[in-house]
This record gives structure tokens, C-alpha cells and sequence, in this order.
């Protein structure tokens, strides 16, 4: 029996790192997402759609 | 419509050669199991109708990433696909696969019955599976141009089609070849196998073209 | 007819505008994540005091996991053939985007299900992997999520991957069915559907609550998380069409 | 017959190239889209032949024939690619175009009498040169049964006499009851028809 | 030189979608294998030597038949040739075989031995299998670049080239194979048919690009 | 440097197209051909690339600089193909031409500036349009290190604007001391260059 313990902490250890992985990854991409249309916004670009929006109001 | 399936026979004659490779590529297949498989005459014969489909399978894959590729190139494709409230476009692409399966595949199972004598099988399960080829197969080619049309914009699609076609085609094959062997071994039936496999061909003659045919629409550019 | 189209397309990007769709999701996503960990530290601490079973001994802890990552790989799948179709009937702007934030997190759960499943395989049925049909259904369902993730990467205009995607991932959605049947179709080693099937479950209660609590536990956490990368989707098309305005107006000398 | 657009818009990879683009070509009638490169010529016509989805706006062909269901089905698309197999014969392939399109005007040994490649039918199509793939191309316009010829510089690598003819042969067509809409840089030398000038860009 | 290589190799990643799509490629074709044979572990590990060899000889022959094509078709291949004078054609095409070997079939070797686990083979034949494959598959696609650069050549097609090509690479996987099975199976020698493989290799390494150099330059017109 | 033809003749499937052409262009000259489709620009000019053999006579490359060992080698051949590959982006494009002809008078940054195009290098290829392409086909001779240019009507699908602009690329190319062979339907606005018209055919 406590020879299949290895098995189950293997399982739940294997679960842990792969879903911090990609909870991880989804964070990163999130920071340098966010990073990239501040940069962007701060140089004064804007997107199409709100530029006519801008010229309709 | 004719003229579409007569200009791609044609040009598979002229250009590729496709017949010869299909054949050749089976060739291989069949010249390298047995030295897997050991000399062993009797699991050869077992798994002869296997490795005859598998080769079919694999074959069918060459070249078919230039579906609809080589049209698209010299503008081909933009006239076809124009045309579509005249020849509907999944009847054109329909043509074009037939076209394809005439010159690539047809060749194959003409052949394979020739091939299941090196692997020393059976005169009923050489029957058997030829014509579970020439009723499968089609299923095949018919799910490689749904590929082909996703990937057509891609200039080296070629692996990308077959992964995402490899998957699909599975069905095919466990009925191609369960159908295969239920005609030698008893209990296994080869009816109901067979049946099914002629409906996913004809489940996919319908619905591969309709498929192939909007993501050929939205690829237009 | 062609402009219909066109007006009706207009008309879906009114009725769910991708920047509602951000201060929605922002409002949303801080209780989801809390009620996710909470759920899941529950089901993790029912799970960990749940009795060992006389035939696979603590073994059976593995199914906690297991089976809601065999599910959800299963259930993302769905979402993403329900997200194709509506790309393709009724164009709606944000269908891509869910489908293709998807397809990631719907690989590492189908992962997930086949290392836990392997793991588990091993003390039961005393090998790592059989070619059974379940087993090579999941399998051939990990590689079609992979398939999918290459052909949008390997496509740079998200407006052509999109329809191409959603013709494939609904032409793939006949595994499903496969996979689901494979042990009624073919008899197999894998266990028999248990928990949800025809005439109600047949497993015992006090492995049926922690399951279900895990079961619920990670369906939150696969809706977290895929909020947070349709957030992040939605984010690098702006920034990419943001760039692209850039460099063209630049172009004309004309910096908006 | 009558191609009419209204408030037609046109974009690229997200960005609008032109848009409130007003205009009706009616039979008989040609229309030359002009502007610098890039200016979106091209999308416009393959907007028009319903290979791409125009931004806004609205496209239409009033009063076709019964035969030709809608605007893409009546029309035919000369772009820069010829659309022919280099390895088929240039009678194979405008063979296959005239069944595939319906049986225009003109039999395939007339079409390439008129384009004066008349000895040459039976020469693979990758053995012709520059202009006379060109001109091969053209004589598909004249084997096929389609009433609107949408031409994208259809003149590029043309010689001056060649250039000529296909003048006659576009007028030939309007006066049939045709209708051209063509992008061109260089003056087609059609008198009489109207120009569209889409605006400068890169 | 670098250059060539370079882009080569880009071009195969972004049309094709990434190195990731070779390894993918192969666990489709292996996970369709037992769907034909069965769930037979005993025969998967027989077998499995000969279906990793056949999976990269289709790997290696999908999107070679467009090593020249491609380039010939937007123009590039003319002005590879004009720079001979500078870059040594033979040069050249081993640069663009080396960069076609690296995309399609080196992802494949490298997970080849993964596959062996999936196909229950011992851990000695996993090695010796991914062995072979990394000195063998070379073989293959420099025999191939001879027939792409035969089949750019002829305008009417090349119905000849396959017939040329495939019965050559066929020696290439009959060594590959044995010698795979050599290192397991005690009467068969490993030693001597992995030698073969690799002095196959190399010739071809020397002779291909030197032959299909010679059937490109007469091939431009 | 001067680039010899003599008694210069070129066939085309066994049909002999030219026969005993004489030209001689020395550093800083260009030389037209001229004549209508189908009669042989073509031909010669990839004859003189070293893509084709002639027929018949002599073809050298006289005090050409110690680093181009041939005429193939000291020539860049523009032909109707844009010899670029349509998924890599133009940047890419042009630095792998780079590289591999030898780096030449202009930056990458450069020649796309003087073709007006300095804004788009990072633009997959195939998102051009025809003109755009043929303008990065014209940076790729100002970015490789090569003499003699080889051009097959070279301003197809250009508008007036980069046609001048290309006449002002050619005119520094020979002030340089290159060469210029071009075949061309339309005059090329470079005053003091020799025609060479050859032989009307199909
Ligand atoms: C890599 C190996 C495995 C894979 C890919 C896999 C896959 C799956 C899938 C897809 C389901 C969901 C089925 C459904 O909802 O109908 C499932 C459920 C389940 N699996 Fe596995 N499995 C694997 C190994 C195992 C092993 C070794 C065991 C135990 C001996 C096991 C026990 C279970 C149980 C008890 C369920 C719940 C069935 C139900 O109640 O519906 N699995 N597995
Ligand atoms: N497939 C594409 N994807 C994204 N953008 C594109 C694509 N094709 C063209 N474009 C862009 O759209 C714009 C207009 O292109 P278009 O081909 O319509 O121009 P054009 O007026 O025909 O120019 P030319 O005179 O050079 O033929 C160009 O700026 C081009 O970069
Ligand atoms: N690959 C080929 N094989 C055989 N004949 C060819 C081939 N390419 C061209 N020809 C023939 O050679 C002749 C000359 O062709 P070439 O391309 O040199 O003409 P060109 O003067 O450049 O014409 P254009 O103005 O149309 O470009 C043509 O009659 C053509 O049919
Ligand atoms: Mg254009
Ligand atoms: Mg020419």
C-alpha cells in the first residue's frame, strides 16, 4: 500500500506544476500585454475605432 | 465540371507523378515491416491487412497539401471559387478530390492485391481488403481537403495537413480494417464493418467539401 | 447579400463590444479566482481525508484529479466547437478569441488527465500506457489541441486563422463521442462511466462528494483562467493593430 | 445591365484603404480605377468580384441576364496571375476556362486569332513568353460567357501593337453590352470612359 | 552560406507552423499504428523499429518535392544559380537539404525515442532506433534533393523522378531497420548495417548535391 | 569594365530567336532592348545572366573588378519574378539577398528609404501590393554588391511617381560606373542609352 503512496503524491505534485505553469504563463503574457498598450498609449496612438469615434463626438 | 476532373487527372499524370509514388511509397512500406515483423509468414499474413491500410493511409497524404496550394499560386483558385454560384464550390472541390483519389490512390488499390500476396495473405482477405480500400479510402482523401483548404495559405503545409488530418482519419481505419479481417476470421462480422465504413465516405463526400469549401472562402485574399 | 452580412456583423460588435466585455471580465475575475481557491482547498482537504479503497488502496486518491481533468479536457473541447460555431454563423467577435485562449488550457487539462491517468495505470493495471481506445482517444484529442494551437500560430492574421480554426475544431469535434463511448463501443480496460451515466451514479458517496467537489473546484479554475486569456487575447490584438496604425501613419508622415 | 456601388468602403489587414466610393458603370461602359501603388486598385476590384468582403457599403448588378445569378457569377477576374498550368497546352487550358465559365463569344481558335497567337495552341503554356502568357490570358476573357470584365493591369507587359488590339477588344466588348472595370497606371486608350482616382497612400 | 541556411530554416518553422509540427506529425502517425495492428504491445515493440523508419521517410518526402519548385517559382532559384561562381551550387543545395533535414526530420529524431516508449520498445532499441535515424535520414533527403532538382527540370513533369528516387531510399531503410534490429536481436549483427547506413549517407552526402546541382543548372531556362 | 557581345545568337526549343548580335556597354552606359513580345528581350537577357547558352557566338565581361570572377557572378538579374518570399517579412527578405550577394552601396534601411518604402520592412512580403513588391525588388539591386544590372521590365505595375523615382535609381547606379542591360515595352526616361531593337516574331 504505501508503495502506491508515491503514485499519488506523483499525480498531485505533477498537477501542481504543470497548472502553476500555466497560470504562470497566463500572468506574464497579462504583465507584458499591459506593458506594451501603456508603452503604446503613452507614445499617443490610438486605434482606429476611437480615433472615429473621436472625429464623430 | 467535366473539364475540371479531366484538367486535374491530367495534370496528376503529367506533373507529379503521383500514381508511381503512391505505389512506391507502399512499396517501401511493405519491403520494411518484415524485417520488423521477422520472418514469420503467419503474423505477416496477420497483420497484412493492417499494414495495407496504413500504407494506403500514409500515401494518401503526399501530395495532398497541393490540393487546392498549386491552384491558389497561379490564381486558379480565385476563378474557382468565383464561380461558386454557378458550380457550387463544394461540387468543384468534391470533382477536384476525386480527381486527386483517380490519380493518387486508385493506383494503390488496384495494386494492393498484388502487394497482400508478399504479405502472404489470404485470397478472401485480399479481396476483402482491397475493397474495403476502394470504399475507405475516398473517406480519406475527402478529410485531407479539409486540411488542405485550412492550410492552403501556408507555402509548407505539407506536415501541418497530415497532423491535423492524421487524427481524423482514425475512424476509417479501425472499420477499414476490422471490416478486413471480419471476411477471414469467424466471429468478427464483415458486414457491419464494412456498412460503416461506407457511410463515413459517404457522411464525408457531404460534409469534407461543405468544410473544405467555407475555409477555402475565407482564405480569399 | 454580401452587405448583410456586413451590417449583421456590425450589429454583433454592438451586442457584445470587446471593451465591455474587459470591464466585465475585470469585474468578475477577483471573485471567481477567490471562490476557485476556495473551492478547490476544500476539495482538496475532502479528498485527502477520504478512505482508502479495499481493491486500489490510496490509489484512488489519483481519481480526484483524474476524472474532473478527463472531463474538462472533454468540456473545453466542447466550448471551443460551440465557440466555432460562432465564429461561422454568427460572426461573433469575441467567439475566436474564447476559442483560441482556449486551446492551451484545454492541452495542459488533457495533459494532465493522461499523466494522472498513466500514474494510475501503472499500480492498476501494471503498465503505463496500453493502446486501449479510451487512452488513444484522449491522446488523439491532446493532439488535435495541438494541431489547433499550430495552425493559429502559424497564421499572423487573426482574421483568416479564425474561420480556418473554427471549420477544424468543429470537424474535430467528432472524437468527442468517440472518446466519451470508447468503453461502450470497444470493451477495454478502462473503467465504465460510474459517475455520469443512464440510471444514476453507482460509486459511493464518500468518493462521489470529494470528487465532485474537485470537479467543480477546476471547472472554476478553468473558467479563471480562461477569462484571463481571453483577456490577454483581446489585449495583443489591440496591440498589434495599434502597431500596425503606428508604423503606417508613419509611414505618411502623418503621427496621429 | 448596370453595376452600381454606394458608400463602398475597403480595408487591409485592419486598416481602411478607401471608403464612401460612389460610382455605376452602366453597359456599354468602362470604368479605370487609377492611383499610386498601394492605393487599393486591386482590393477594389477583387471586392467587386466578391473575393474579399468589402468594409461597408453596398455592391450590386441591376438588370443581368437571367443566366448570371449574381455580380461574381457574371463577372470575370483578369489579375496579375494568369490562372493557367504551365504544363498543360494553351488549347488544354483555355479549354478547361471555356467549359468551366460557359462558351462565350468566340471559339478558342478565334480567341487566339484575335490576340494573333493563332499558331500556338498546341505549345505547353510555360513555354510562352511574358506577353503572349499575357495575351493568353486575354483570349480567356473572350472564350468565357461573362458580360463584366473586371481587369487588373491588364496592359503590363503588353508590346504596342498588342496593346492596340486589345484596345479593339475592349471596345468590342462594351459594344456588345459589356461593362470594364479596370486598374491600370498607363492610359488603356478607351475614349469615353469615366476614371475613378482612389487616393494617394505609401 | 549562413544566410541561405537561415532562411531556409525560417521559412520551414513559419509556413509550416513550427518545429513543433514535425514531432507532432510522428506521434499522429504512431498513435494511428495501433488502431490498425491492435493494441498487441508484443507486436507494437516488434514493429516499432520499422514504423519510426517509415514515419520519418514520409516526414522527409512530404514538402521536399517543393525544395526547388518553390524557389523556381517566385524567381529565387535563378539567381542561386547565377551566384555559383561565389557560393559552389553543390554547396548551395547541401545548405538547403541541411536546412530542409533540420525542420522536418531532426524534431523527429529527437523525439523518437518517445515514441519507442509509446511503442513499448526496450530501451537499447529506442537508442539504436534514434541512432540510425540521426545518421540514416540524411540519406534520404539528399536522394531526394537529386529527385526535386530532376523534377524542377523537366517542364512536362517528372514521372520518371519518383520512379529514380523511392527504390533508392529503400537500401537506406532496409539498414536502418536492420541495423535498429541488430542491436536487440542477438543472431543479427547492429554493427555492420549501421556502417552501411552511415557510408550511404555520406556518399550521398557528396554525390547528391553534386548530381542535382548539375540537373538545376540545366534545368534553367 | 565593358561587357562584349559578338555574333551573339539564342535559341528558344530549337528555334533560333536572334542571330549575330553585336553590342558592346561600358561602365556607366545602358543598353535598351527593345522589340515585341516574343522576340527574344528575354531571352537575351537571361542568356547574358548565364541562365541560358546561346546559340551561337561570344559573350564576355572585360576588366571587370577582382571580386567578380564571371559575368554570372558580376550580374543581378531582375526578372519578372520578385525572387522574395511572400511569408518572411521584407526586412528578411532583403537581408538574406544581402548576405548572400555581398553587401552593396545601401543599408537595408536605406534602399527602402529611396524606394519609399522606409516604413514597411517589418510587413510580411506577400502583404504588398504589385508595385510595392516590384519596389523591393528594385531595393534588392541597390542592396547587393553587383555591377551589371540585368533588368526585365523593370517598371511593370510602377506609377509615375516611382517610375521617375526608379529613372533616378538607374542614373546613380551608372554614374557609379555600373552597367544596364533592360528589356522594356516603355521608354525608361535614361537619355544617352543605346536601343537594340530586336526582330519582330508571334
Ligand atoms: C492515461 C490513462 C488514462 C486516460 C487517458 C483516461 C481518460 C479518462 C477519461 C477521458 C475519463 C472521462 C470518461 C467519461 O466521463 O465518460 C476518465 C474517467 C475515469 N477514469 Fe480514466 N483514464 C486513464 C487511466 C485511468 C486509470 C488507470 C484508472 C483506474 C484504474 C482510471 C479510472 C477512471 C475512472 C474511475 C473514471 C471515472 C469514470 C466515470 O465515472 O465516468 N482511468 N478517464
Ligand atoms: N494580403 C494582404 N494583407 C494585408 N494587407 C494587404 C494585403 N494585400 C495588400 N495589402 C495592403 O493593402 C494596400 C493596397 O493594396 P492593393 O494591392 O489594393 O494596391 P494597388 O492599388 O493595387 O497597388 P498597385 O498599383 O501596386 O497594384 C497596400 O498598402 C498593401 O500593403
Ligand atoms: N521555356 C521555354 N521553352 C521554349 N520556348 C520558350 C520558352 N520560353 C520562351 N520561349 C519562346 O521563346 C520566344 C521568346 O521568348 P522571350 O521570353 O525571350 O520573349 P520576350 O521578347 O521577352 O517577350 P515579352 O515581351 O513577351 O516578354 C517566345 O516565342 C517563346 O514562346
Ligand atoms: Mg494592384
Ligand atoms: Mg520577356
Amino acid at each position: 500500500m504505501t508503495s502506491h503512496t508515491g503514485f499519488v503524491l506523483a499525480s498531485y505534485g505533477a498537477a501542481i506544476i504543470v497548472l502553476a505553469a500555466l497560470i504562470g504563463w497566463i500572468f506574464i503574457d497579462q504583465r507584458s500585454q499591459r506593458q506594451a498598450l501603456q508603452e503604446l498609449e503613452s507614445r499617443g496612438v490610438r486605434r482606429r475605432s476611437e480615433t472615429k469615434m473621436d472625429n464623430a463626438s | 465540371m467535366g473539364a475540371l476532373f479531366l484538367r486535374d487527372v491530367r495534370l496528376g499524370l503529367r506533373a507529379g507523378g503521383g500514381a508511381l509514388v503512391g505505389i512506391l511509397f507502399f512499396l517501401a512500406v511493405i519491403a520494411v515491416v518484415p524485417f520488423g515483423v521477422g520472418p514469420d509468414l503467419k503474423l505477416l499474413s496477420r497483420i497484412g491487412a493492417a499494414m495495407l491500410w496504413i500504407g494506403a493511409l500514409l500515401a494518401t497524404l503526399l501530395g495532398l497539401d497541393r490540393l487546392f496550394q498549386a491552384d491558389r499560386d497561379d490564381g486558379s483558385l480565385d476563378l474557382l471559387i468565383m464561380a461558386s454560384d454557378r458550380h457550387m464550390l463544394p461540387l468543384t472541390i468534391l470533382v477536384k478530390c476525386l480527381a486527386h483519389w483517380t490519380v493518387s490512390v486508385l493506383p494503390l488499390v488496384i495494386a494492393s492485391p498484388l502487394l497482400g500476396l508478399f504479405m502472404n495473405m489470404e485470397p478472401v482477405a485480399i479481396g476483402a481488403t482491397a475493397l474495403t480500400l476502394l470504399v475507405g479510402t475516398p473517406a480519406i482523401t475527402l478529410i485531407g481537403a479539409v486540411g488542405a483548404a485550412v492550410a492552403v495559405s501556408l507555402p509548407r503545409g505539407g506536415l501541418l495537413v497530415s497532423v491535423i488530418i492524421l487524427p481524423l482519419t482514425i475512424p476509417v481505419l479501425i472499420f477499414g480494417v476490422s471490416a478486413s479481417y471480419g471476411a477471414v476470421e469467424d466471429p468478427a462480422p464483415f458486414l457491419a464493418p464494412f456498412l460503416i465504413l461506407a457511410a463515413i465516405t459517404l457522411f464525408f463526400a457531404v460534409l469534407g467539401p461543405i468544410a473544405a469549401a467555407a475555409a477555402l472562402k475565407s482564405s480569399a485574399d | 447579400m454580401m452587405s448583410d452580412a456586413v451590417s449583421k456583423t456590425g450589429r454583433w460588435i454592438d451586442l457584445a463590444n470587446p471593451t465591455r466585455f474587459l470591464s466585465l471580465a475585470g469585474g468578475i475575475l477577483p471573485w471567481l479566482g477567490g471562490l476557485t481557491v476556495l473551492v478547490l482547498a476544500i476539495g482538496f482537504w475532502m479528498s485527502m481525508n477520504a478512505p482508502d479503497d479495499y481493491q486500489q488502496g490510496s490509489t484512488v486518491k489519483i481519481m480526484f484529479i483524474h476524472v474532473p481533468f478527463a472531463w474538462l479536457s472533454m468540456m473545453c473541447y466542447t466550448i471551443m466547437s460551440i465557440a466555432a460555431l460562432g465564429t461561422l454563423v454568427w460572426r461573433h467577435p469575441l467567439a475566436d478569441v474564447s476559442a483560441k485562449a482556449a486551446a492551451p488550457i484545454g492541452a495542459v487539462f488533457t495533459a494532465l488527465a493522461l499523466i494522472t491517468g498513466s500514474l494510475w495505470g501503472k499500480p492498476m493495471w501494471g503498465t503505463w500506457w496500453v493502446w486501449d481506445a479510451r487512452l488513444t482517444s484522449v491522446f488523439v484529442l491532446f493532439l488535435m489541441y495541438l494541431g489547433i494551437i499550430t495552425l493559429t500560430r502559424a497564421m499572423d492574421d487573426p482574421a483568416k486563422s479564425a474561420k480556418a480554426t473554427a471549420i477544424l475544431t468543429l470537424v474535430g469535434f467528432i472524437n468527442i463521442p468517440i472518446i466519451k463511448f470508447s468503453v461502450d463501443w470497444w470493451n477495454t480496460l478502462h473503467q465504465p462511466a460510474s459517475v455520469l451515466r443512464m440510471g444514476g451514479s453507482t460509486l459511493d458517496p464518500s468518493y462521489l462528494k470529494p470528487l465532485l467537489v474537485m470537479a467543480i473546484g477546476f471547472t472554476l479554475l478553468f473558467f479563471t483562467l480562461h477569462l484571463m486569456a481571453m483577456r490577454n487575447e483581446i489585449w495583443r490584438r489591440r496591440v498589434t493593430a495599434m502597431r500596425r496604425v503606428a508604423a503606417r501613419s508613419a509611414d505618411r508622415g502623418t503621427v496621429s | 445591365m448596370r453595376l452600381i456601388a454606394e458608400n463602398l468602403g475597403g480595408e487591409r489587414g485592419g486598416e481602411l484603404l478607401f471608403s464612401g466610393l460612389h460610382f455605376a458603370v452602366s453597359s456599354g461602359e468602362a470604368l479605370m480605377v487609377t492611383g499610386p501603388n498601394g492605393s487599393g486598385k486591386s482590393t477594389l476590384l477583387r471586392i467587386i468580384a466578391g473575393l474579399l468582403v468589402q468594409a461597408e457599403g453596398m455592391l450590386r448588378l441591376e438588370g443581368a441576364p437571367a443566366a448570371f445569378e449574381g455580380l461574381a457569377a457574371a463577372a470575370h477576374y483578369l489579375g496579375h496571375l494568369n490562372a493557367m498550368k504551365p504544363v498543360l497546352s494553351v488549347d488544354e487550358n483555355l479549354h478547361f476556362w471555356q467549359s468551366f465559365n460557359g462558351r462565350g463569344q468566340y471559339s478558342i481558335a478565334e480567341a487566339l486569332e484575335r490576340v494573333s497567337l493563332g499558331e500556338i495552341g498546341h505549345l505547353p503554356f510555360g513555354y510562352l513568353s511574358t506577353g503572349q502568357k499575357r495575351r493568353v490570358s486575354i483570349a480567356r476573357l473572350l472564350v468565357s460567357d461573362r458580360p463584366v470584365w473586371l481587369l487588373d493591369e491588364p496592359t503590363a507587359g503588353l508590346d504596342k501593337a498588342s496593346e492596340t488590339q486589345f484596345t479593339g477588344l475592349m471596345r468590342g466588348h462594351l459594344t456588345s453590352g459589356g461593362i470594364i472595370v479596370a486598374a491600370t497606371h498607363l492610359p488603356l486608350g478607351l475614349e469615353g470612359s469615366t476614371e475613378l482616382a482612389l487616393g494617394a497612400a505609401a
